[in-house]
Formats: structure tokens, C-alpha cells, sequence
């Protein structure tokens, strides 16, 4: 039980959901983001929903993880998830609202299949210790659901002229933008956007630190 | 130049115009030839004979896997060095030595004819190979007919045609000598001109030996019935037969001058190692040249100091004025390179393969066959240098870089 | 509306496969293909295994599906059963790989799992009773249709990849980015056919 | 010696620019054609197109840092076919946005003028379709005036001939004024004479490769003579109406001949040609809208590199025995 530094957790945590995002830089958990964040309301909704379920799940694999063989590790990762996601759908459908249940009712549970979660099953177990997973586990649900409410958002502004269902003042009619090219293009551009800012990151930490050579970019 | 796509090959309007149907100038002075001291393959010559010595044609005057040997009687004056290359300099004395009685050629066998060929030191001016092991290996391959190329089928160069008008009957005579030296019995004279000048010509050899290459391609075809041929220059034929007729060294060549920036474009006979400024000083210099050609415009090399010498193999010297380099563009895939190709290559995959590092796929497209005829790289509207990037690709099919490529690592 | 005849069950195979690319007009599955691109190992096999793991879903899951009934808890416990299943049939394909050629086992062993459970499988035997009704031929054929979508797409961004690796390629356009727009012109082109058959 | 440019230095007169003036001078007859038939309104459109596409060129080149140089005129012929498909009562906004797109999400990411995988034009065309078809498809009547204004002038809207063939599967044209263009439709595709002498123009000047456009059309033909849209027309008026009606015979002479996104290979143009005619044929069978060519285009664009694989790879027997034959 390695026990970091506050800034190591915290570096831990913004390298993963932004610097190396889950979404738009490993390009995982692609399918409840063109299909269903069609508006700000499903895309919270999904968030939440998949950090509770990852988070649980990390910390639930961290205690039965390495008992299992490798061969199960993945198959009971993803059974945990879809229980925990059928547990949430049930909820969200009782208690919160039915028409949010019923615009969601594939993407909520595909949640639990899509490669975030076999991502995660894969490199989190055993590769950190119990509080980096999940802080790691956290941080990537939350890149993952950074993306998800900003894609959400943007389309349902173009394209129902709403935000959070309340109208806004604007001129654009665009209902083509809740299609899933508009959210593969708008990603494209979100992914470009990150790895240009990365790329001009790197360049500066370079520059800084002098070379052997006593610095001086050439 | 505007150029059209016949079947896997070039055309285009010939600019040999003015130097075609001028007759051959001779130097008007004796020249101060330059003989390099390092020969094709960077291998050292060092000198025999001391300075100041007067050397006889035919004299060797180093040692070395390839010696190099005296075109005219001359004195060797210094050794000179140009582009940290060193050269032997060779005052001419006498440019034509005086005649013997020709002796009978027709009787001689063919170890005779390779004897005498070895003896001049005969040089094949299509590709600069000796005239001796080319026939040598004619002899070893299935070749059924043996061409004396007279076709110049590159814009500029029209040597062939100048040698075939001046010393036709001895041309004819040599490609005789040549064929029974390679125990061929069906040889003739290929020459590309037009009917009149081709009817001239004909009237001087002996009847049937010339055929009309009537195709106006670029890189023209030898044989047509698909009967496996073996190429061998003219002047290589001429050569021959004045080394079994005369015993005399192979030391004079046919070279045309031209190219824009020349006033007086025109064929002329010069001994080998005549450096660039004699003869542009002979034909005249319109206006500052920017770069000189060795070699005709499609496969010459540029060189930019007219000090340098011509030496057996190049049948065409240029001086071409300052125009501004072409934009290069990006690929945009209009696959003109790949309808010239005669070897039916993809010039622009190969290009393309090259540039981005991806090597595993090279072997398929199989690079090794193009021949540097650089065809591709003259229509290519985009002007990429797409035959040097085929050429590089020759090499570079055995390499393997991991990473670029998706399917590269397996 | 329920669609029973052979006759509109092709055509929903076809409309999963091509018209309407499930990959492309629900983003079903449009993360694995892309995973699957940097993976090297047999990815027809993989494809494979993962269209044989689809229709051997669709099938089992029908009849426990009319069981349970189509009581609103039954349709929420829908996907838990749908991935038990998919994990079941995992497991036996393991075995059953492992004992009868275990060379191929060792080849695909590391991407078996993400052939079986993912959302390729899972969502088209989702969506199939919900949009048409309880008709098992209709499961099958859109599973069917879904997988060989699926490989149809892995196909076109492995074409895209060969020809995005040039040097002219804007640095914060390299990679991911391009092929999300690579993808993202691929779904316009299919936005032409029409939707009379829609998934969503 | 090291600035001495290699090999070849006598150079084709043919560049990127001549090719690409060669295309702009092959499609201003269009344009003239269709100031004509729909009035200076048109040249308001193309000219916006145009404009609006160099601007978009120069910006994004101006954001990537690296300077895009307009002379190889790609951005030019891209903002032209884009205003001929447009009808001549447009709002300008269309043609503008449909440029944008192109530039910048289909253009420039891919690596710039030679290095696109996809069509510009195609792909600002079917966005456009896609969101803004009430405007795409508005096309005039033939007898409306419309004015030269910027706003978009309120004018009387008539199906085109491929609206008549979706819905009522024939149309009340005869074959006279399909081919002279006295039609309902965008501004450059009507006139089918003047978009032949162009096409031959084109291929004169081998800027267009003639196996594309032709195989194109003659898998059109086909299909349409096989498959009618209604049981009453006769074989040969199927195919006059279907080749006649909508942006087919302009799509196959310019965009389908774009260097770049077509393969290279004589053989793979003919599969290529084919492809985009079969696509494009059940597009407007099965498709959302009553000209589906840009869509069918963009999905053959992405299989353009493997038809030239797939050639190369067919003809390999006869390169082997020909490698056999020269000694």
C-alpha cells in the first residue's frame, strides 16, 4: 500500500481525464457518446451513472481481483457493471423520470459492455494500489462524462435550440445535429483541439527544461 | 514542352532541330584534355608515364583495374584537380593521324575481331560498358538479333544520326564485325529520322541493313516481333570496324551541342576528355548558362563548373539558361507516371511508400525493374522528383521500420 | 411493427449490414473497430468469432426472453441476462478452443473476450425485440447483419489508416482525430439511404 | 553542386494549375448555360461559392501555420461545383457553408490539397443535403423571374425531373428539353449537350479519364433500363429520364474525374465508375432524397485505394509473362 503525496494524486488525476482522456485520446466508450448524448439531460444521467458503476466495480475487483483467474476477470468485471446499471436503470425509472429511462433505455445498459469498462478491467486491477484505483477509476469516469455533457450540450443546443429543456434565443435550426456524423465530427474536432493543446504542452516543457547542450531551441 | 501518353510510353516534339541537320564540326584548335584519375567505381589510377611526356594514342598511361589510355598524340602537361578530383592534363599535338591502307576486313575470324576490339579499347557509348565484354555477353544470352542503336529518342540528342550520315559504310561494316563476333547472323541498323534524311542514309549502306523506327516514343522499343535483341551503339559499330581495319585506339566520339543557352546548336566529333568550355566556346554561348548537362535532358547530369571533361558514354552535352524551379505539389494521384512506365511500374505507389517509411509493401510493387529512364518524373504535373524516390526505393525495399505503417510490424 | 416473413428479415440483415450500418447510425461498436485497428493478432478471426458469438446470443436469448415474460421489470433485466449469456458462451468457446486447437487459442486468447461481451452483441440483441417485436428471425438476422457491419467498418478504417500515414498530415490531426472524421464523413455518406428501417 | 536539381530537366508543360484551369474553363459554359436559362442570379451564387472557398483555403492554411498556396486551384473548382448543384434560388448561406465544410472537416485535417481521401465538394454537397434539403431541392420553375438580390428571393418552386421520377415515376418533360435543359433544376446540370461538349473538352485534354464517366453512366443505364421506376415507361425513356434528371451526367464528367480521391488505374476507374453508378442508382430507389450521387460518391471514395489494389493485383499473370518475354 504505497501511500503518494497529494500532488501525486492529484497529477494522477488530471493526466487522466484530460492529458491522456479516455475518450478522445484512446478513442474508448464510444457508443453511449453518438448515440445517446443527444441532450444535457441523458449525457448527466450516463455520467453519473457510469462513475458510480466504475468506481464500484474498481473497488469490488480490487477485492475479489486477484483471486480470479485471468481467463474470468473480464467476464465478471462486466456481469458487476450490467447488474449495477440494471440497479440504476430500475431507479432512475421509478424515482427520477420514465421519459429520461425510456430516451435511454439501450445506451444506459451498454454502458456496461462498452470498452471503457474492458478497458479498465483491464490495465486498473493489480496495476495500482487500492486508493490510486480509485482515484484513477474516479478520474476516468470523470473525463469520460467531461466529454460526454460537453457533446451532449453542444448538440442539443443546434439541434433543439435547448438547454437543460429550457429554450434559448437562437437563430440556428439545425435538428440534423442530434445524427451521429454531427457527434463523430464534433468528437473529431474535441480530440484535434486536445492533441494540439497537448502537443503544445510538450513543446513548452521541452523548451524549458535546457538541453545538454545549453538549450537554445534551434 | 507539351507531351502526350501513347501505350506505356512518352512522345513528345523533338528540339533537335537545328544540330540534326548541320554536318559535324571538328575542334578549330588542339584542346587541353582532362583524363580523371579515379575511375567509375572510385578506384585510384596512378600515372605511368612522368611529366612532359609525349604520348602516342593507344599509349596506357596508368595503371589500375580500369586504365585509362591516350586519345591523340599529346604531351602530359599536369595534374590538375577540380571538385576535389584529380586529372590527368594531355596538351593535343596532332587531332588526325594520317591513314594506313585499310586492311580486309571481312576475312577475319571472330577471336581476331574481340583481339583487335580489346586491343583499341573500344567503349560502348549507350551505357560506357568496354565493347569486348558486351559482346561477350551478347555471345553467353539468347539474343537473336543484334541493333546498332542510332536512335536519339531524348529531346536533345541526335549523335547517332550525325555518326550514321558521316561514316555510314563503316558503321554498317562494324555491326557486321560485331555480329560475328557474337555468333549473331541477323543484325541491323535502327535509326528514327525523317524520310528524307533517313533515304539519304539508306542510299549509303548496304541494302536492308537500316530500319525505320517509325514510333516517335520515348524510351523507344529495339526489337518488335518479340525476338529477344541485343542493343550496341554506333559509333561503338564504328569503333570497331576502324580498330580491325586501322588498328587504331578508340579515342574519338560524336557529342551534340546544345540546350537554350547555346547560339549554335550542332554535332561535334571531339576526342574523349575535351573539357565543357572548348566546346561551348566552339558552338558559342548566348547568354550565362545556369547549369550544365552531361548527358541528354531526361537522364543527364547536371554539373554547374564548365571545366569539367566528356568522357565515353556521353553522346550529348547542354547548357540550359536560369529558369525558375517548378512548385512542387503533393501527389494528386492522376496516374500519368504510371501510363508512361514501360515496365508497367506504379511510379507514384512506389513514391508514395518511400516518403511515409512504409518498406514492407515495396518488395510487392517490384522497384528493382525500372531502368532510370526517368519518364514518369517529365510528365508528372505535380513535378515531385518521383524517379529519384523510385530509384531510393530500390534500395530501401530489403529495410523494415517498425511503427509507421498500421500493418507494418507483422 | 412485428415483421415475421424470411422476406423482411433479409432485409433487416441487409439494412444492419449496409444501408443502415449499425456501426455507423448508432455508434454501436465504433470503439472496439477502432481498438481493433491497433491491435495487431488474426482479426478475421476475431471478426469470426465475434458474428458466430452474436447469432449463438440472438438464439438463446429468445427463448428465455418469452419466459420471462414482457413484464416491465423483465424488460429492465433484459441487458443482465443478454451479457450473462454473451459470458457463458465465452467460457465455452475457451474451453472448447483451448482443447481442440489450442494454437489458435494462443493467437486470439487476448481479444476472445471483447469478441464476446461487447456492444455489438449486446445491443443488437437489445434492439431487436424492442423495434421489432418477438420474432427469432429477426433476432438472428439483425445480430448477423451487426457483425458483419461491424467488420465492414473495421475494413474501411484500416483502408482510411493506410491512407492517412503521410508526412503531410497536420500534427494535431495525426491519428485519432482524423479517423473520428474519417468516420464521422463515412455516416453522412449513409445518411442518403433512407430510414424506414431505423435501430434507434 | 548540392542546389542542382536531379535528373529531368526538360519538364510536361502540364501542371497542377493547368489541370485544374483546365476544369474551370470546361465548367464556365455551365455556368454561362445557367445565367441563361435562371438569370444573373446565378453568377451572385457561383461567385459567392467561389469566393467564400479561397477565403476558407487561406484561413485554414493561415490557422495550420502553413501557408496554402492558391495557384494549384483545387479550392477554386471546389467552390465552382458546389454553386452548380445548388438551384439558382439559394440562399446564400447554403453555398457557403457547404464550401466551409468542405474546407475545413473534409480538406484540410487530411492533409491539404493533394493528400484528401474524400470528394470536398461531394461532402459539402450531402451535408447540405442532408440539413438543408427544403433548400437544396427548392428548385425554381422554369418561367419564374428571379431576381438579383442577396436575400433569397420568394419564387415559385416546380419539381425537378428527379422529384417527378420519386414520386410520381415519370416525368412531364419530353426529350427535347431534357437534353436542351429547358428543365426545373440546380443551375449547371440541366443542359446535357453543353455538359457533353465539356466532357469532351476534358478528355481531349486528358483531365478527365473517359472509362470513369462512361462506365459510370452505362451502369446507370443499366439499372435503369432493368429496373423502371413505374411499370408504364418504356426501357429506353427509364434511362433517358434517369440519366437526364437530377445531377448524374455533371457528377460523373467533374466530380467523379477529382485526380485525387479516384483511383489511378485505367481498369480500377471502370470498377470505380461502376460502383458509384450502382450506389448512386439505389440511392434513388432506397434513398432519403431524390439525388443520392454525392452520397454514393463519398462511400466509393473511401474504397477508391483498394479498386487499384484490386487492379494491380488482377493484372499481375499478364505483367509476369511480359517480364518473361523481354530477355
Amino acid at each position: 500500500m504505497r501511500l503518494r503525496s497529494k500532488k501525486e494524486y492529484r497529477t494522477l488525476f488530471f493526466d487522466r481525464a484530460f492529458k491522456s482522456n479516455l475518450v478522445l485520446v484512446e478513442g474508448v466508450g464510444l457508443c453511449p457518446l453518438i448515440g445517446g448524448a443527444t441532450t444535457l439531460k441523458n449525457s448527466v444521467t450516463m455520467f453519473v451513472c457510469a462513475a458510480v458503476t466504475l468506481v464500484l466495480t474498481s473497488i469490488l475487483m480490487l477485492g475479489i481481483g486477484k483471486k480470479l483467474p485471468s481467463v474470468l476477470r473480464i467476464p465478471v468485471h462486466t456481469l458487476c457493471a450490467s447488474a449495477l446499471l440494471c440497479g440504476e436503470a430500475y431507479l432512475l425509472n421509478a424515482y427520477v423520470s420514465t421519459e429520461l429511462y425510456a430516451s435511454l433505455y439501450l445506451f444506459l445498459p451498454l454502458l456496461a459492455v462498452t470498452t471503457l469498462f474492458a478497458y479498465h478491467g483491464d490495465n486498473a486491477v493489480g496495476a495500482f494500489d487500492p486508493r490510486a484505483g480509485f482515484v484513477d477509476a474516479f478520474s476516468s469516469a470523470f473525463g469520460f462524462g467531461v466529454v460526454l455533457c460537453l457533446v451532449g450540450g453542444l448538440r442539443e443546443i443546434v439541434s433543439k435550440r435547448t438547454i437543460w429543456d429550457r429554450p434559448l434565443p437562437l437563430a440556428v435550426d439545425l435538428p440534423e445535429a442530434s445524427l451521429p456524423f454531427a457527434a463523430f465530427l464534433l468528437l473529431g474536432l474535441l480530440a484535434a483541439a486536445l492533441q494540439r493543446a497537448n502537443t503544445a504542452a510538450a513543446d513548452r516543457a521541452n523548451r524549458q527544461t535546457p538541453t545538454m547542450t545549453g538549450g537554445g531551441d534551434v | 514542352m507539351s507531351v502526350t501518353y501513347p501505350q506505356y510510353a512518352l512522345s513528345f516534339p523533338s528540339e533537335k532541330e537545328p544540330a540534326a541537320s548541320l554536318p559535324t564540326l571538328e575542334l578549330c584548335r588542339m584542346p587541353k584534355l582532362l583524363l580523371p584519375l579515379t575511375d567509375e567505381n572510385g578506384q585510384p589510377r596512378t600515372p605511368l608515364c612522368e611529366l612532359y611526356d609525349t604520348v602516342a594514342p593507344g599509349q596506357t598511361l596508368t595503371d589500375g583495374a580500369r586504365p585509362l589510355y591516350a586519345p591523340v598524340t599529346g604531351v602530359f602537361a599536369a595534374v590538375q584537380t577540380i571538385d576535389d578530383v584529380e586529372y590527368m592534363e594531355i596538351d593535343a599535338l596532332a587531332l588526325a593521324g594520317e591513314e594506313p591502307a585499310p586492311a580486309n576486313v571481312f576475312t577475319l575470324s571472330p577471336d581476331e575481331i574481340v583481339a583487335a576490339c580489346k586491343a583499341a579499347h573500344v567503349v560502348d557509348e549507350l551505357d560506357g560498358a568496354d565493347l569486348a565484354d558486351k559482346l561477350a555477353a551478347i555471345a553467353e544470352s539468347d539474343a537473336a538479333l543484334l541493333v546498332a542503336d542510332a536512335v536519339d529518342d531524348q529531346p536533345f540528342g541526335s549523335a547517332g544520326l550525325a555518326t550514321l550520315r558521316q561514316f555510314g559504310a563503316f558503321c554498317a561494316d562494324g555491326l557486321m564485325l560485331a555480329a560475328k563476333a557474337a555468333g549473331i547472323d541477323d543484325y541491323h541498323v535502327l535509326l528514327r529520322a525523317e524520310t528524307d534524311t533517313y533515304k539519304e542514309i539508306e542510299a549509303t549502306l548496304p541494302k536492308g541493313r537500316l530500319v525505320r523506327d517509325r514510333h516517335d516514343i520515348y524510351p523507344h522499343k529495339v526489337s518488335k516481333k518479340g525476338k529477344p535483341a541485343a542493343t550496341v551503339g554506333v559509333q561503338a559499330c564504328l569503333a570497331l570496324y576502324r580498330a580491325c581495319a586501322f588498328g587504331e585506339h578508340h579515342g574519338f566520339a560524336t557529342v551534340t551541342v546544345a540546350g537554350n543557352a547555346v547560339s549554335l546548336p550542332a554535332n561535334v566529333r571531339l576526342p574523349f576528355g575535351t573539357p565543357l568550355s572548348e566546346v561551348f566556346s566552339l558552338c558559342g554561348l548566348v547568354d550565362e548558362p545556369d547549369k550544365y548537362v552531361l548527358g541528354d535532358s531526361f537522364t543527364g547530369k547536371a554539373v554547374d563548373t564548365d571545366a569539367l571533361p566528356i568522357l565515353p558514354g556521353v553522346t550529348c552535352v547542354l547548357a540550359l539558361k536560369k529558369e525558375k524551379s517548378p512548385a512542387v505539389h503533393a501527389c494528386i494521384g492522376c496516374g500519368r507516371c504510371a501510363a508512361v512506365c514501360h515496365k508497367h511500374l506504379l511510379p507514384y505507389e512506389i513514391a508514395r511508400r518511400v516518403e511515409n517509411l512504409q518498406f514492407t509493401k515495396l518488395p510487392s510493387l517490384s522497384p528493382a525493374d525500372c531502368d532510370g529512364c526517368n519518364a514518369c518524373a517529365v510528365v508528372c504535373p505535380a513535378n515531385r522528383p518521383v524517379a529519384d524516390l523510385v530509384k531510393q526505393g530500390i534500395e530501401e525495399s530489403g529495410r523494415v521500420l517498425i511503427g509507421w505503417g498500421v500493418h507494418d510490424y507483422e | 411493427m412485428t415483421i415475421t416473413t424470411p422476406h423482411q428479415a433479409l432485409l433487416i440483415f441487409l439494412a444492419a449490414a449496409f444501408a443502415q450500418n449499425l456501426v455507423l447510425t448508432t455508434g454501436i461498436g465504433s470503439a472496439l473497430s477502432v481498438r481493433l485497428t491497433r491491435k495487431n493478432g488474426n482479426r478475421v478471426l476475431f471478426a469470426l468469432c465475434l458474428f458466430v458469438f452474436a447469432v449463438l446470443t440472438a438464439l438463446c436469448f429468445h427463448p428465455i426472453d418469452n419466459l420471462l415474460g414482457s413484464g416491465e421489470a423483465a424488460r429492465m433485466l433484459r441487458p443482465l441476462i443478454i451479457v450473462a449469456l454473451s459470458a457463458v458462451w465465452y467460457l465455452l468457446a475457451t474451453w472448447v478452443l483451448r482443447k481442440a486447437t489450442p494454437r489458435v487459442y494462443e493467437d486470439i486468447r487476448a481479444v476472445l473476450p471483447f469478441a464476446a461481451i461487447n456492444t455489438v452483441v449486446t445491443g443488437a440483441t437489445l434492439i431487436a425485440p424492442h423495434q421489432f417485436g418477438e420474432s427469432l428471425l429477426v433476432d438472428v438476422a439483425l445480430s448477423a447483419g451487426a457483425a458483419v457491419g461491424f467488420f465492414l467498418v473495421y475494413l474501411l478504417l484500416c483502408e482510411g489508416i493506410d491512407r492517412m500515414q503521410h508526412s503531410a498530415m497536420p500534427k494535431s490531426f495525426a491519428g485519432l482525430p482524423a479517423l473520428f472524421l474519417y468516420l464521422g464523413i463515412l455516416a453522412l455518406a449513409l445518411c442518403g439511404f433512407s430510414s424506414d428501417i431505423s435501430f434507434i | 553542386m548540392s542546389n542542382l536539381r536531379n535528373a529531368p530537366f526538360s519538364q510536361n508543360e502540364a501542371n497542377v494549375s493547368t489541370l485544374s484551369l483546365d476544369m474551370l474553363l470546361a465548367l464556365s459554359p455551365a455556368v454561362a448555360f445557367g445565367c441563361v436559362l435562371f438569370g444573373w442570379r446565378v453568377l451572385l451564387v457561383v461567385g459567392i461559392s467561389i469566393v467564400s472557398a479561397l477565403f476558407f483555403e487561406l484561413l485554414g492554411g493561415w490557422i495550420a501555420r502553413r501557408p496554402s498556396d492558391l495557384r494549384d486551384g483545387t479550392a477554386a473548382v471546389t467552390g465552382l461545383i458546389v454553386s452548380l448543384l445548388l438551384p439558382a434560388s439559394v440562399p446564400l448561406f447554403v453555398p457557403v457553408l457547404a464550401c466551409a465544410f468542405g474546407i475545413f472537416l473534409v480538406k484540410l485535417p487530411f492533409g491539404g490539397s493533394g493528400h484528401n481521401l474524400f470528394n470536398p465538394a461531394a461532402a459539402g454537397l450531402a451535408f447540405v443535403t442532408e440539413c438543408f434539403s427544403h433548400h437544396v431541392f427548392a428548385y425554381p420553375a422554369r418561367e419564374a423571374v428571379i431576381p438579383f438580390t442577396l436575400r433569397t428571393p420568394e419564387v415559385n418552386v416546380a419539381a425537378s425531373p428527379a422529384g417527378l421520377l420519386k414520386t410520381g415515376g415519370s416525368t412531364a418533360f419530353s426529350w427535347y428539353e431534357l437534353l436542351i435543359g429547358q428543365v426545373t433544376g440546380p443551375i449547371g446540370t440541366v443542359a446535357i449537350l453543353v455538359l457533353v461538349a465539356c466532357a469532351v473538352y476534358l478528355f481531349v485534354r486528358r483531365g478527365a479519364a473517359p472509362l470513369l464517366t462512361v462506365s459510370c453512366l452505362a451502369a446507370c443505364a443499366v439499372i435503369a433500363a432493368l429496373f423502371p421506376r413505374s411499370a408504364d415507361i418504356t426501357w429506353y425513356e427509364s434511362i433517358l429520364f434517369e440519366l437526364c434528371s437530377g445531377y448524374l451526367v455533371f457528377g460523373a464528367i467533374f466530380m467523379l474525374n477529382d485526380p485525387v480521391t479516384s483511383p489511378r488505374h485505367p481498369l480500377a476507374h471502370v470498377m470505380y465508375g461502376v460502383a458509384v453508378g450502382v450506389l448512386t442508382m439505389l440511392m434513388r430507389h432506397f434513398g432519403q432524397f431524390e439525388e443520392g450521387f454525392c452520397f454514393a460518391l463519398l462511400l466509393c471514395n473511401a474504397v477508391s485505394g483498394v479498386f487499384d489494389r484490386f487492379a494491380w493485383q488482377l493484372l499481375r499473370p499478364r505483367r509476369q509473362r511480359r517480364k518473361e518475354r523481354e530477355v
